[in-house]
């Protein structure tokens, strides 16, 4: 934003603006004419001004989540696991004793206790920007996160990056949102599509063998896109051949007119590369239909669904049984940092969370631990600290921050859904039948086209 | 002298709206909302104010209006992300292309009255929404939307926050003057007398086909350019602009507003997305609330906000009510 | 050449025949009257003439130019304008304005862009707007509501309406329906006073006839849809086709 | 394109045209009726949705077939005394937006309620296995869902055509000052009439409920395609939806073969091409619209 | 003192804000048959319709009693169940139905008059066309079928609206006489009428209205004898 050298002493309109605004509207006039308060970090005089800072002893945190519409339920959760950091952050508790290495305290960040807002995207780019405006604005947090669609997801990054406040994001699947949209300001957790591709291959051929012909139904979107992209490449490095591949479009309920076609065809599985209610939906109708039963060639055939999560799962029912996915995290993991996550939640909430609450948890905690280390809360410094870090006990194994395209690396499971009688609860879904280590899948940085755009300080 | 007084109470009703306008960033803040919001709602305003013209004053209700507005963002964001970041020639070409549409459009549905135009309205942008998700999303990235839109520029300048708010504050006060002189001109009455009685207007030797179009596509112009400025302020093109729920926003908001009033709706897009902001970041029931909002306005208060002193000064004094003056009368 | 000239005008709907072959002149500047009972096709036939029917056969011509296949406006605008029975007016707009609209009309043509003129610069319309109010005497009540009129004052505004717009040929649909006997005195004087010097021709259409005997100078009668009798008062106070088809059974 | 499939494709049109039919049946008898524009109608589908989830799961599918019928009459009942009656000589407008506001207010209840998530809502037991029916294995549930249909259709034909109720309701859609004079209750008929039509939804819900599962937007997502159907039936018309509905579903399930892009757009392309080439729709009587 | 059979008495009835009915009233003893005349608009179709409890127009003040029983308080269908029978001014033979369905219709609610086979011995017309929609009917038949429909209900009191308009002398001759002999059948009649002098034929009493008030209620010679009468009112 501002080409004012390091050493600048003056701060910009703009920034003054912020100050007043996170102060409270009051005082802004105040602050235009110099006289507000302004508090700033030990070094602060030696950045050039931007995005926000924290202002007295309080930091503020913005936690935008669909609270309406599909997803409501999952941003439910994922707002549950971000009250539960913001909570480990300030008193301690949780993976704060599991974090390795860690530079938490447990009494806040740099000094200073961590506060929240919330607010709703209804799963909706253009409502969640302008939330995210509000909180960036009004607000004045210095990091937000969250949300449940690669677009809302996109669409935050693209305003984080404008605004220059970090943008964390939660549950976005899609190669795009580290790959072709990939920002300086955002950072994400969650695995992706390429991944699920790369992980779920090999296992696909062990179970059903090398000689099968999938039939895809595609969510026709940037994510489904990439998923489908991704599964035909590593079914067919694996000896599948694929039959056909129907785009459907993201607004179908009703996927008999998709599933017929498949009838008609010589293919034997099945792949579904939908997500949220499209999955739903055509899984369940798949089942209707069915797909699971049907003998081709004289196979039985199979269905798979490249990405699950637990909202989907409870969605499909006892149609899930028996079906492979992958899935980035599970609370029956066994790894300390899982189970202190997993263990305090129930306390807190007394169910277990979900990969979505997991990821939101982890994010929170890992921003906080950057700005330890980076010793302030100016964006650029915090950026560099997350960037190409490596650390444990937020997973199993080790979580990699790549700097290159901002996407994180870790071990993701491939999962089978259970069978009703084998489920000890009704949040206990999914089996995993395989942890991939983090060292089989990935892809090198310039795989997908991308700029991350600039940190803002450059001089 | 009369002449003298209209000028003089014209200018005084654009001056007010020029300060309410201009300060809206200001005062905004102090209400619990930020100063960005302030350039959202003067570009709903501009939407809703468009939308006003043809429903407030013609009372055809049209469900599709998120199809100008859409289409204004998409093409003016396509344009300012490759093509120049000059956001006149974007806007222009924009608001060009939605005229079009608007007018062929308006040509198809102005044909049928009452719930089939609305049922038509709807159809129609509907089409464009699933055109724009699916079959175009090579040009309109999809679900994802148009995204990485560049920061566009007036002769230099980099419009965006406080520079962005003056431009789009001026594009709002050219809105209302605009839609205020077609409401008081006699093109302007001509609408009326369609929502008051359209066969007995025919019966005046008046083409009201015609006006009706032109109508269609004055409001059609409106959304459209609030499309553009809403593309180029956000740098970003939802999906989302196409859909039928954002036609339905439009009508809540000028419900809530009050129909034909111009100025109401405009307060209605406010009340709207403030509630819809400021609400939503307290309760994740905003958008129940909004609904018995509604419906309240629909149910007690169908003039709207800006009936509300009417109603209750008709309310406190409801023996006042003249008497019927009748002198002669027809019973069959 | 007569002002208006209709020939061999047929209308149906379903299987009923509402105008069966009906034709008449009216030459310019001499009142005609069209009459017969409730249900005689006097409606219809007017519907016709303005183009809000379209006949099934039959020809229309008004000085000498057929209106067959006009659109309403087309048709109005040449000069054909009618009043109607049951006051079409503008009920949510002022009286004023609804004049206006008439004036406006008649100044622009069926279709006119202008939404750049100012009010105030709609002098000539507002002026030949209110000239209208002041002929029916309405003067007073510019600034009403016009649904907050009484009834008899909607059809007086209605009158200003269609005199606002000079018309050539003025129909007149049941112009005393409704009225008191006093009312209807007024009106036929009012009737009488407009167009007096020759700017318009009037055809009033009316089951009363005396109200037809002292306004009109030719009549023409309708009966089941067909022209039974057409003539001047005289004549057609003495026909006894008209006295029997028109007043059912006067012979006992 | 192979018989078997053309067979397939063919009965799934018919099958997601069936639940178009029953939703738009409701919603045309209202209109034909009392003149009023049921923007609310979707959700009377979703609320049938959710209550036969309900009670199928804790009593079982025998109650929710026979609760969720009555249920929804309930329910239509109470929306014609408790709102719509106040709108029936309201304008087209007014209606449209009443509807509309208790349409988002039902959505966001039943999201408080049940959350927002799409909940599963398996079908009885012995519709769950396809059946072989010669050119292939379809959905036993979806085969119910058309039979139902047909009995609906049926029955509602017989109930207007044969029976005094019948007639009272197909007079009173022309003239109903005429069926007062008659001595006739009209006013209590046409909130029987509403009931009938929540009824219908409710059938609708618990019948789609199954194939499609449910979510609190099921109703505005099933909204849309129902108006354009009635709209492209005409307005009013019962032949005219249950023609629309078919002719509606076959469009959907046929383009998925040849243009699967459009087949989202295709209802809209129907609705738009019929309402240029037949203004009142396909069936629409003369008169109203 | 014995109640007259039916009455109504100072009824002042509104379209919206219109004053149409200033205070209209009248008795009736049974069996009779009344000539309710006046100019076009004076209210004769809105006495009518008060009576017989319509939506519009908006009696505010006034009582109509039938029978000993009030029925200003009644809702219309309310009303029509207790015997008054409106055949109003377009007939509104309902569309889409047969002319046996209109028939049955009308038996759907108490008090059934005439058997359906009785009104078909009356109008063998109706009959030969039981399975014809009722409005592709000629104006004859279906201004009989209206009054066929209101037989077929217990009627106490009926109310008819132009019963001749629009029709050829010789069919107008026929309802005359079909009116004459329902007299005989011991009905009571309301006749409104532009063709006053039909009426007045028929008629055992008449009640001419002007501006909404009564301004003469007596004997049908009288208004056939007096020039001014005819003259002033009925604009003959």
């Amino acid at each position: 934003m501002s080409n004012q050298g390091k050493k600048t002493k003056t701060l910009s309109r703009r920034s003054f603006i912020k100050t007043g605004v996170a102060v409270t509207g009051g005082l802004m006039l105040g602050n235009q004419l110099g006289i507000g308060p302004v508090h700033w970090s030990a070094r602060a005089q030696d950045y050039p001004a931007l995005g926000n800072f924290p202002v007295g002893d309080k930091v503020v945190f913005g936690f935008n989540v669909p609270q309406t519409g599909a997803y409501s339920d999952e941003g439910a959760d994922e707002l549950r696991a971000y009250e539960l950091a913001v909570e480990h952050l300030n008193n301690g508790g949780g993976m704060l004793a599991t974090l390795m290495p860690s530079s938490l305290t447990g009494a806040g960040i740099l000094g200073k206790e961590v506060t929240f807002v919330t607010g709703d995207t209804q799963t909706n780019p253009d409502a969640a920007r302008d939330s995210a405006r509000r909180m960036i604005e009004r607000d004045g947090v210095i990091m937000f996160s969250g949300g449940s669609s690669s677009a809302t997801a996109v669409a935050q990054q693209y305003l984080a990056q404008e605004a220059k406040v970090i943008f964390m994001d939660c549950l976005t699947h899609s190669n795009d949102t580290t790959g072709k949209d990939r920002q300086r300001y955002g950072f994400r957790h969650f695995f992706n599509a390429y991944m699920s591709g790369q992980a779920l291959g090999p296992i696909l051929a062990e179970r059903y063998g090398t000689d099968r012909r999938a039939f895809h139904l595609t969510a026709d979107y940037t994510w489904g896109h990439t998923q489908y992209e991704s599964m035909k490449q590593f079914t067919e490095a694996q000896g599948w051949a694929t039959e056909d591949n129907i785009m459907t479009p993201l607004t179908t309920t009703d996927f008999s007119q998709y599933l017929t076609p498949v009838l008609n065809s010589d293919a034997d599985v099945l792949v579904l590369n939908h997500y949220g209610g499209n999955m739903i939906n055509s899984l369940t109708q798949a089942v209707q239909f069915g797909m699971r039963e049907r003998e081709v060639n004289g196979k039985t055939m199979e269905v798979v669904v490249p990405l699950y999560s637990r909202l989907m799962a409870q969605g499909a029912g006892d149609n899930i049984e028996g079906i492979l996915g992958t899935s980035n995290w599970d609370y029956k993991l066994s790894d300390e940092g899982s189970q202190a996550f997993v263990t305090s939640f129930e306390a807190k909430y007394g169910f277990p969370p979900s990969q979505a609450g997991h990821t939101a948890y982890v994010q929170t905690l890992l921003y906080a631990d950057a700005v330890e280390r980076a010793g302030t809360f100016y964006p650029p410094e915090v950026i560099r600290a997350l960037e190409d870090y490596t650390v444990s006990g937020v997973g199993p194994g080790a979580v990699e921050y790549r700097g290159c395209d901002h996407q994180a690396f870790h071990d993701i499971l491939v999962v089978e859904g259970k069978a009703p009688s084998a489920r000890d609860s009704e949040y206990d879904l999914l089996e995993t039948v395989k942890q991939v280590p983090r060292a089989e899948i990935g892809y090198e940085c310039d795989f997908f086209p991308g700029e991350l755009g600039p940190y803002g300080d450059e001089s | 002298m009369k002449k003298q007084s209209l000028f003089a109470r014209d200018s005084i009703y654009m001056l007010i709206a020029a300060i309410v306008i201009f300060s809206l960033r200001w005062t905004l803040p102090l209400l619990g909302g930020y100063s960005e919001l302030a350039t959202r709602m003067l570009i709903f305003s501009i939407l809703v104010l468009g939308f006003d013209i043809l429903v407030g004053l013609t009372g055809y209700l049209s469900f599709g209006h998120a199809a100008f507005w859409g289409i204004g963002a998409y093409i003016c964001g396509y344009i300012l992300l490759h093509f120049t970041q000059n956001i006149l020639v974007a806007m222009i070409l924009g608001v060009l292309i939605v005229s079009i549409i608007a007018f062929l459009l308006g040509i198809i549905t102005l044909r049928r009255h009452g719930i089939y135009f609305a049922i038509l309205t709807l159809a129609f942008a509907e089409m464009f929404y699933y055109l724009a998700l699916a079959p175009l999303q090579k040009w309109t990235g999809g679900d994802n939307g148009l995204t990485g839109i560049k920061t566009p520029q007036l002769f230099g300048l980099e419009l965006s926050g406080l520079a962005m708010y003056i431009f789009v504050g001026i594009w709002t006060l050219i809105a209302l003057y605009t839609a205020r002189r077609i409401k008081n001109s006699p093109y302007g009455l001509m609408l009326r007398a369609i929502k008051s009685n359209e066969e007995r207007l025919t019966f005046t030797g008046i083409n009201v086909f015609r006006y009706k179009v032109m109508a269609f596509l004055i409001s059609g112009i409106f959304a459209g350019l609030a499309g553009t400025l809403f593309a180029a302020y956000e740098t970003y093109v939802p999906t989302e602009s196409l859909h039928w729920t954002l036609s339905g926003e439009i009508v809540i908001m000028s419900v809530i507003g009050g129909f034909g009033t111009l100025i109401g709706p405009m307060m209605g897009a406010a009340i709207v997305l403030y509630l819809e902001n400021v609400l939503s970041a307290i309760t994740d029931q905003w958008n129940l609330i909004l609904g018995v909002i509604f419906m309240s306005f629909v149910i007690f208060l169908p003039g709207g906000v800006m009936s509300l002193s009417k109603q209750l000064r008709r309310l406190f004094s409801r023996d006042q009510v003249p008497a019927n003056r009748t002198e002669s009368q027809g019973g069959d | 050449m007569a002002l208006l000239e209709v020939k061999g005008l047929s209308k149906s709907f379903g299987g009923l025949m509402a105008v069966n072959n009906a034709g008449l002149t009216v030459e310019e500047g001499r009142p005609h009257s069209i009459i017969g009972p409730n249900g005689a096709g006097k409606s219809t036939f007017l519907n016709m003439i303005i183009g809000r029917l379209k006949p099934d056969k039959g020809s229309v011509l008004f000085s000498g130019q057929s209106l067959i296949g006009l659109q309403p406006q087309q048709i109005n605008q040449r000069g054909v304008v009618r009043v109607f029975q049951s006051p079409a007016i503008y009920p949510e707009m002022t009286v004023l304005e609804n004049v206006t609209v008439s004036t406006l009309a008649k100044r622009d043509g069926t279709f006119k862009f202008n939404f750049l003129e100012r009010p105030l610069k709609r002098k000539d319309a507002v002026t030949a707007a209110e000239e209208a109010l002041t002929e029916v005497d309405l003067i007073g009540q510019q600034h009403e509501e016009a649904k907050n009129l009484s009834y008899g004052n909607k059809r007086r505004l209605e009158l200003a309406m269609c005199l606002a717009q000079k018309p050539r040929l003025l129909l007149l649909d049941e112009p005393t329906a409704g009225m008191s006997q006093s009312d209807t005195i007024a009106t036929i004087n009012l009737l009488q006073k407009l167009g007096k010097n020759g700017e318009f021709t009037k055809v009033i259409i009316e089951h009363d006839m005396h109200v037809v005997f002292t306004l009109a100078e030719h009549i023409t009668v309708l009966h089941q849809g067909t022209v039974i009798a057409d003539g001047s008062p005289d004549e057609i106070k003495n026909s006894e086709i008209v006295q029997e088809a028109y007043l059912g059974g006067m012979e006992e | 394109m192979s018989f078997s499939q053309f067979a397939l494709q063919l009965l799934t049109g018919l099958q997601i045209g069936a639940i178009y039919v029953l939703v738009a049946l409701g919603l045309t008898l209202i209109f034909g009726t009392l003149g009023v524009a049921n923007f609310a109608h979707g959700a009377l589908y979703m609320i049938g949705a959710y209550f036969g989830l309900v009670v199928s799961s804790q009593l079982g599918w025998g109650w929710a077939a026979l609760l969720v019928p009555l249920g929804l009459f309930g329910v239509g009942i109470l929306f014609d005394r408790g709102l719509l009656q106040f709108f029936y000589k309201r304008p087209v407008t007014d209606q449209i937006l009443v509807t509309f506001g208790l349409a988002i207010i039902i959505q966001e209840l039943a999201r408080t309620i049940f959350g927002g998530t799409t909940k599963p809502f398996p079908a009885p037991q012995w519709a769950r296995i396809p059946v072989d029916i010669g050119f292939g294995y379809y959905p036993p549930w979806r085969l119910v869902i058309i039979a139902v249909t047909i009995i609906v259709v049926i029955l509602l034909f017989i109930l207007l055509r044969y029976t005094k109720f019948g007639l009272m309701v197909r007079a009173g859609m022309r003239d109903p000052e005429m069926v007062r004079y008659l001595g006739i209750d009209a006013t209590r008929l046409f909130t029987i009439v509403v009931g009938l039509g929540a009824m219908f939804a409710g059938v609708a819900g618990i019948m789609g409920g199954p194939a499609y599962s449910i979510e609190p937007g099921s109703g505005m997502a099933m909204l849309v395609p129902s108006f354009l159907v009635v709209v492209i039936g005409g307005m009013g018309s019962l032949v005219g939806a249950v023609i629309a509905g078919l002719l509606m579903g076959l469009a959907v399930s046929f383009s998925v073969i040849f243009v699967p892009a459009v087949s989202q757009v295709i209802i809209y392309l129907v609705a738009v091409i019929v309402l240029i080439v037949r203004p009142r729709g396909l069936f629409g009587v003369e008169g109203i619209g | 003192m014995s109640q007259p059979y039916f009455k109504c008495s100072d009824m002042h009835a509104y379209y919206g804000e219109s004053y149409i009915l200033r205070g209209v009233g009248f008795k009736l003893e049974q069996n009779e048959l009344l000539a309710l005349l006046g100019r076009n608009g004076a209210g004769k179709t809105t006495t009518l319709r008060s009576i017989a409890r319509a939506q519009h127009p908006n009696l505010r003040q006034g009582e109509v009693w039938l029978n000993g029983e009030a029925i200003h308080k009644l809702p219309a269908h309310k009303a029509a169940q207790r015997g008054i029978s409106l055949v109003p001014e377009e007939r509104k033979i309902i569309p889409g139905l047969t002319v046996e369905e209109n028939l049955i219709l009308a038996q759907i609610a108490p008090p059934r008059g005439w058997p359906i086979d009785r009104i078909y011995e009356l109008f063998p017309r109706l009959q030969e066309r039981k399975h014809q929609i009722g409005t592709t009917l000629s104006g004859g038949e279906q201004q009989m079928l209206a009054v066929a429909r209101a037989l077929a209900r217990d009627v106490a009191l009926l109310l008819l609206d132009e019963p001749y308009e629009g029709l050829a002398p010789l069919i107008v001759k026929d309802i005359e006489r079909v009116l004459i002999t329902l007299k005989e059948e011991g009905m009571t009649i309301v006749l409104v009428e532009q063709n006053a002098i039909g009426a007045l034929k028929i008629a055992d009493r008449c009640v001419i209205l002007e501006m909404g008030e009564v301004v003469f209620d007596g004997d049908p010679k009288d208004v056939l004898d007096s020039e001014e009468l005819r003259r002033e009112y009925l604009a003959l």
